[in-house]
């Protein structure tokens, strides 16, 4: 049973703003794999099945002050901090003015300095321990901004995330730790990857709260993200969440997930598509018509083709500009 | 004799040592179960070996590390992949610390046996974190090897001398190399020297030495190079650390013109060392600076292709070095 | 309160067994200190405090197919486990014949090959990732060996820690995970390093039982570890134990305590030294008498003189050795 | 002017820096409250610059790097201390992944100004993990800087600029110097290039390249082969990383003689690299081969005296490689 929209506390505007966002997640996420396939960019990796709650967690914090430090899949909370369809795309075609990298990075691994989301690497859950460095820097500036970061539940076993949330535990960090937990680790199913029940166990391990929330009920997600951000803001200290959310495509565009789900669990995914869950929702509570979306969908496609355009027309990075930015002097 | 590609190369040689010794184990993020590997070089292993032998880690390559020097205390030969040689920094207290010490910190009571796989190198659009030479970390650690096959034929043969080795030996693996490669490969149960280059090609007039892609890249140069009236002989370094010093000086002095090739960065790399002890042991008979060709000093390859081609060594650029240290 | 000796299911002989252990591990530890003040070894750390958990962790194993992987204040463990006094001299001076690594390591850095207990370097908790592999090794030849691995609750925080304690989760592995709780990392106090009330709830976020002792407590101890080495061999998996117990020296022969403990908690240690906590109770339980303990404390003394004599007159390594068994062809 | 030892020397450029600009802080293992590490090195910043910029962290060295990259992107200068160089093994993927590129990987968008701090080196009968030159692991890796002084003077200016320096960096200390050495060193407020070699003697027959413990041996050693006639030009390294080519080269021509002393194991060391810069730029100013004096090839330098002994480079050692140079 998914609680109702209304418990959310958000005014009907922000609700479907919240939807035009998990849309435009979902829909930029399509089209990146169009590109893919006809060669335009040679890689993507989604958030599809992730969007719901993803763009709960993103709505409890306040973009103008608060860090976000993400991981390859966070492509919806990043539009909902700030970056534009556009600012994702010329990080896809690996543009010069890509906001992420300046095209030095692979597709998908995003950060503006512009809206507080900070770099991260391939390199999976480093961004753990970095967040606690930013953490830290608004209890010395005695600022009341509250970080968040992500990983997957696979990551979530490298040491450096205990690292982190135990340092964040000591220290009462203002700092939000999520695990976007969908069940593989590429290829890798949960019973291979950890053995505790509920990774959200590890937040007390560590001294702090933890709480599973199943991320395709927005309301669910929104209110414990409202509660635990609150906290942090307050100066109670970090929070693990861990967001039950489905991997409806596979890996990355370098995987292929009908060799190790079975054409049964392929099918049922759709079952579990937050976005059609969320939707469904949308229209028996009264927040929008089918026909709504529809138009929602069509305005969101035509601003997707004008930045994919826009960014196609963007110069590539130049070869002489390699050395650039090595060092701080050059 | 069988055409297998470099990739399939290395699946055989380990399915033939898991075959002929029990005490074979293989293991790391995605190698179990029917994916067999993000590469696919362990595809089937599960199956034939069962997933007590063949299985899946989690994501966490300390472990990864920590769990193959415990399993070669107790006997076993434990075969731990890294999903990408990038990955392998996690990694790196237990490759050094651990694995690369056991042996002498106990003056041989206990050892640790095992082989590290390290799939590395560019030209894959991998951007930073999927594309780097990582064996330069590991460089310089006494106790540990670092090897690296550069044809189908060396892959099947190196990785099983890898497997049967009693040092632990981090075997990389060209990504690139995988599919590019084909070759006739004995069927039969051979090993590759652990620790010897191999000269690959014979000539007077230049030293070339390199491993993995660019090697490659230096064969074909010199089939060029010929007919422009000059001969390389071409030296796939193969045994990275410990170096094989006698090939490598002896190849240099040969034709006292030398040329050392690598994709990564040109401070810090495998062929600094190799140009020392060129300068140490062959600088009478050496006719020209030791020049070396490698990427730039960025850290690793930036994504954008127009990026990635700058940083990458191409088979031109190689000829272009080989012929400006011909005409010397 | 402490459980009473005869709730340990030991007989009187093992009981005092289990003594002379104990004050083995003492006296010893107070030889090696001596021999550090007067210059004949470089270096001391020590279990001085630990020793009662310590004892009654070792003796529920079985010596003969367990093995340890220890951490440098396990001397008496290690003893237990069938390493001699002068094995540990020999350690500690640096010989030839030193046992645990031939001289080549710092003293205190225990292992043997003879008695399964595995090197262990001085690059903390490495051994708990390492211990995995042993125990997989069981499941493999499917031996029923169970195998155990110690670290300090400084290092407990280690990244690599929690990977091997989720891996042993996943594998099920017959493998026991200990962290002796001093309070102190060298000057770093328990606030400082982890803010979960108990260490020993992170077993249950790793998928194990994690169960805190009372290292004074000598039954305690005992009887939580025979329950979950039984376990552990009978199948069901591995465990973690926090031990409670209490550093009563300096860090190391390198660290001075009195900077940063004040005079009165260095006072007060000796109320929480176990052994003299141990010593009362095996009087009052009609164990032992005062006499007797003089005795057996007469007898070690001996043996600790003959093993420091026999040690010191055993010869150094040789200068050409040093590139001896690097590889496994020199 | 005021006498001070190395360790002394150190400790006043971070007060001075901390001092000078509330951005820096400073953390590590047993760095905050009384005791200020276990070298004493940090002793009394947390008093007075309060506990919030000098503290302890738990015993985890990732997450130490981490938190001083999280800390540089949002505007402080996090000085990192890893309480040996040898203990830097765990965020070797922090310190390479993310401290080193987070400017690169973003072309400037955010950055990591940081000072890494790590005690290194051998001869305090630390044995395998207490004695290590780990500066070989993290070379070659652009984006970040490695710098060492060796001297008190030096060590005040080197660590104030590192810590003002907008890269990061690791500050290398060798243990033995800590309280070794003193001399008069500054009270103002001056820095020492990041970015440049030292010439600290000068001398026309040979050229002598180090840095540490062996750059001091060589000093001495250079007085007394004076006295036999011979000058020696001594060059210290400090800047390891990122090379100064031009400072080192232009030494290495000046006598044609070259001798590269480190106490690291000889092969893939930081000398292999400079070896390398002078047989490609100054291959025919020399007059002998490129001389390395290094330890042995053993996993750093066991504990027990006459290994220890064997391992290190000392005075003596280093006097016998400058005449058997200086004769050739
Ligand atoms: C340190 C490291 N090891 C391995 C990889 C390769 N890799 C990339 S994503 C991935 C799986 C991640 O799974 P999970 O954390 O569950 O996130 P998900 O992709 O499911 O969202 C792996 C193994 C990596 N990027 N970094
Ligand atoms: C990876 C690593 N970092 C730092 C050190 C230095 N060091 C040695 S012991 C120690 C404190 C350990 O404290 P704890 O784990 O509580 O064990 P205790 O000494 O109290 O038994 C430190 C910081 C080390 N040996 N290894
Ligand atoms: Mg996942
Ligand atoms: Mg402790």
């Amino acid at each position: 049973m998914m609680k109702k929209l209304k418990e959310s506390g958000l005014s009907k505007e922000e609700i479907v703003q919240a939807y035009r966002h998990v849309l435009m997640g979902r829909r930029l996420d399509e089209r990146l794999w169009q590109l893919t396939r006809i060669g335009k960019t040679s890689f993507n990796i989604s958030g599809q099945g992730h969007e719901v709650g993803q763009v709960a967690m993103a709505m409890a914090f306040e973009h103008e002050k608060d860090y976000f430090l993400p991981y390859y899949r966070d492509m919806a909370p990043c539009l909902v901090w700030g970056m534009t369809p556009k600012d994702i795309m010329l990080g896809s075609l690996g543009k010069e003015d890509d906001p992420s990298s300046h095209g030095r990075q692979m597709p998908n691994h995003y950060g503006s300095k512009e809206h507080n989301i900070i770099s991260h690497s391939s390199t999976v859950s480093t961004q753990y321990t970095v967040a606690t460095g930013v953490a830290y820097g608004a209890q010395l500036a005695k600022k009341d901004y509250v970080t968040l970061t992500t990983t997957g539940e696979g990551s979530a076993n490298q040491g450096e995330v205990q690292e982190a949330m135990n340092f964040a535990g000591v220290k009462k960090l203002p700092l939000i730790f999520v695990i976007e937990n969908n069940g593989y680790a590429i290829s890798v199913g949960r019973d291979e990857q950890y053995a505790s029940e509920k990774l959200s166990d590890r937040g007390p391990a560590f001294g702090m709260t933890g709480i599973q929330v199943n991320g395709n009920d927005f309301v669910e997600s929104y209110l414990a993200f409202k509660k635990v951000v609150e906290d942090a803001r307050k100066g109670f200290g970090p929070a693990l969440i861990e967001m039950m959310v489905t991997r409806l495509t596979s890996h990355s565009a370098d995987d292929d997930h009908s060799v190790y789900r079975t054409k049964e669990d392929i099918e049922n995914l759709k079952k579990n598509d937050g976005l059609l869950l969320f939707e469904k929702q949308l229209i028996d509570e009264d927040y929008l018509t089918r026909e709504q979306m529809k138009e929602i969908d069509a305005e969101l496609k035509k601003e997707i083709n004008k930045a994919t355009d826009e960014a196609e027309a963007m110069p590539d990075p130049k070869a002489e500009d390699i050395l650039k930015e090595v060092y701080a002097d050059n | 004799m069988a055409m297998m590609t470099y990739l399939e190369a290395i699946h055989k040689g380990i399915e033939e040592e898991m075959a002929r010794d029990e005490n074979v184990v293989i293991f790391g993020e995605d190698v179990g179960g029917v994916k067999g590997g993000v590469f696919g070089v362990t595809k089937g292993l599960a199956e034939m070996f069962g997933d007590d032998r063949c299985f899946n880690t989690p994501l966490t390559e300390g472990l990864i590390g920590g769990l193959a020097v415990g399993l070669g205390t107790v006997g076993y030969r434990a075969i731990g992949e890294f999903q990408f040689a990038d990955y392998l920094l996690p990694a790196v207290n237990q490759l050094i610390s651990e694995a690369s010490r056991m042996r002498y910190r106990t003056q041989g009571d206990w050892t640790a046996p095992i082989t590290f796989r390290a799939p590395y190198g560019g030209g894959v659009r991998g951007g930073l974190y999927h594309s780097q030479s990582t064996e330069k970390v590991l460089f310089g650690q006494p106790g540990l090897r670092i090897v690296t096959p550069s044809s189908p034929r060396d892959a099947k043969g190196l990785i099983k001398a890898a497997i049967r080795c009693d040092d632990p030996v981090v075997f990389y693996e060209h990504k690139r190399l995988y599919r590019l490669l084909k070759e006739d490969v004995p069927e039969d149960d051979y090993v590759v020297p652990i620790d010897k280059a191999n000269v690959v090609r014979e000539g007077d007039d230049i030293t070339v030495i390199g491993y993995g892609m660019v090697l490659n890249h230096a064969l074909k140069a010199a089939e060029t190079l010929s007919k422009e009236g000059y001969e390389a002989e071409v030296v796939d370094v193969r045994s990275i650390y410990p170096l094989d010093k006698e090939t490598l000086v002896k190849a240099a002095k040969k034709t006292g013109k030398v040329l050392l090739v690598t994709e990564d960065n040109l401070e810090g790399s495998v062929m600094s060392e190799i140009s020392a002890i060129i300068a140490e042991e062959a600088l009478f008979d050496l006719d020209s600076p030791i020049r070396r060709l490698a990427g730039p000093d960025s850290p690793s390859m930036p994504y954008a292709l127009p990026l990635e081609r700058e940083f990458l060594i191409s088979e031109e650029k190689v000829l272009d070095a080989m012929r400006e240290l011909a005409e010397f």
